[in-house]
């Protein structure tokens, strides 16, 4: 499985923290993962990971590129900017 | 995983001449010092020590709360701070950041470095500050009057880290 | 008139915002960060504090013993500090400097600031130790298993200090 | 009367902390003062005190260059480059 982790705002929006996805080959990177999200019509999801929204997003909490491979047992975040400090 | 309100373990330690944090308690910035200042070789001619603390903004903030991505948050701290002490000659640098709630004139984060000469102390230190503002996963959310609400990043936050950037280091990764 | 070894008046305060001193006594860094973030309307954001320390030179350097003029030391400091905080917004502002023997460790000087924003922090709290190096009338005199003498001053700090001038504030006297 | 008061090295080197000259005529300055020390033939005044030597001066309290205006009453200081910090 894939685990799907969210923070702040996002988190907060979605009424989610995590979900998990099943492996698949269209899951191949962190931009896919996103889109598989956003795919989702219930709630929010469309709206809050269209790809109009500035996030970040981390695999296996390292910072990561929306080309980032992504496999089976990874954790992948998204989260908005940082505002630490 | 939600709030983050445990207080990390470390695998760094006051022993060594890094010492990271995330921490529930408030920060004790007298200690931080102390523990820069207690270089027992005597080499440390200067230390730069950086507090950033809760504003209240005229009474619009009376409370903060701060999230992070626990595990992560650390990671990318201490990653911070070993690039940091690439760049510059440190004899300690330490980065300590609160969590969860806080109030108007809290600290929130503590980052000092000691080194023998005050120029890289100087730079050390707000190179460090300003890449932990704009590379550590964590959330400020705002309370005040009129309820509470997400702090957004600010593009001058993200300008001031890149300018470390344009300036050699990132340019060597 | 030669080592001075009074405390000076405190002409100045803990209760204003600047808060300079030639002391003997040794300097409590805790007590000077403690001092600035101590900002009851909750208005700063950051404070950056700055100290310097006697370094050993790998044992080279035993005891340092630091001579002033009293009376233009204190004057000097304390003009320092205005200029300082004329050019840069600052809530609070200190310079606590060292007169006397010390050892290898002591701290000798600490200056520091606290501003809303830490890029304002961090640059004034830096122009003000380059002046304080470069223009309060102060010597060292350093001791170590091959005698005692005079430290000469360093073209680098005369042109770490002038770096602020060429920026802005000389020219506008 | 004008005091005249010495620092650190120069200090030491002199052998004096503090030394008084009677107003006069030619003593305008504080390159005037400097040159009346200067002339002293006893000790090492000339070498010390001749302009070669890098000195820095104040005039009751305050920083001055050569050409400051000197009166009786007032409190000239000479010493070497400072080194506090």
């Amino acid at each position: 499985m894939i685990r799907i982790l969210f923070f702040a705002s996002l988190r907060e929006r979605l009424g989610e923290a995590e979900v998990t996805l099943a492996p698949a080959p269209e899951l191949k990177t962190v931009a896919d993962v996103r889109a598989a999200l956003a795919a989702r019509t219930d709630g929010r999801w469309a709206e809050l990971l269209s790809v109009e929204q500035l996030l970040l997003a981390a695999v296996n909490e390292t910072m990561a590129p929306p080309e980032t491979a992504v496999q089976d047992g990874d954790v992948v975040a998204f989260f908005p900017p940082v505002t630490g400090g | 995983m939600t709030m983050a309100d445990t207080i990390s373990s470390d695998l760094n330690s006051p022993d060594g001449p890094f010492w990271h944090r995330i921490q529930t308690a408030p920060i004790d910035c007298g200690a931080a010092q102390q523990w820069l200042s207690a270089d027992i070789v005597g080499a440390a001619g200067a230390t730069v020590l950086f507090t950033g603390q809760v504003r209240s903004e005229q009474g619009q903030v009376s409370a903060l709360s701060l999230e992070h991505y626990p595990g992560m948050s650390e990671k990318v701290l201490a990653g911070l701070i070993r690039e940091v002490a690439q760049r510059w000659p440190l004899l300690r640098a330490l980065a300590w950041h609160r969590v969860g709630d806080m109030g108007a004139g809290d600290a929130i984060v503590v980052v000092g470095v000691a080194a023998a000469h005050r120029q890289a102390a100087f730079e050390a230190c707000s190179c460090l500050m300003d890449r932990v503002k704009t590379e550590v996963p964590l959330w400020k959310k705002v309370s005040g009057p009129d309820g509470s609400d997400w702090v957004d990043a600010r593009d001058a936050d993200l300008a001031a880290a890149r300018r470390w950037h344009d300036s050699g280091e990132a340019d060597e990764r």
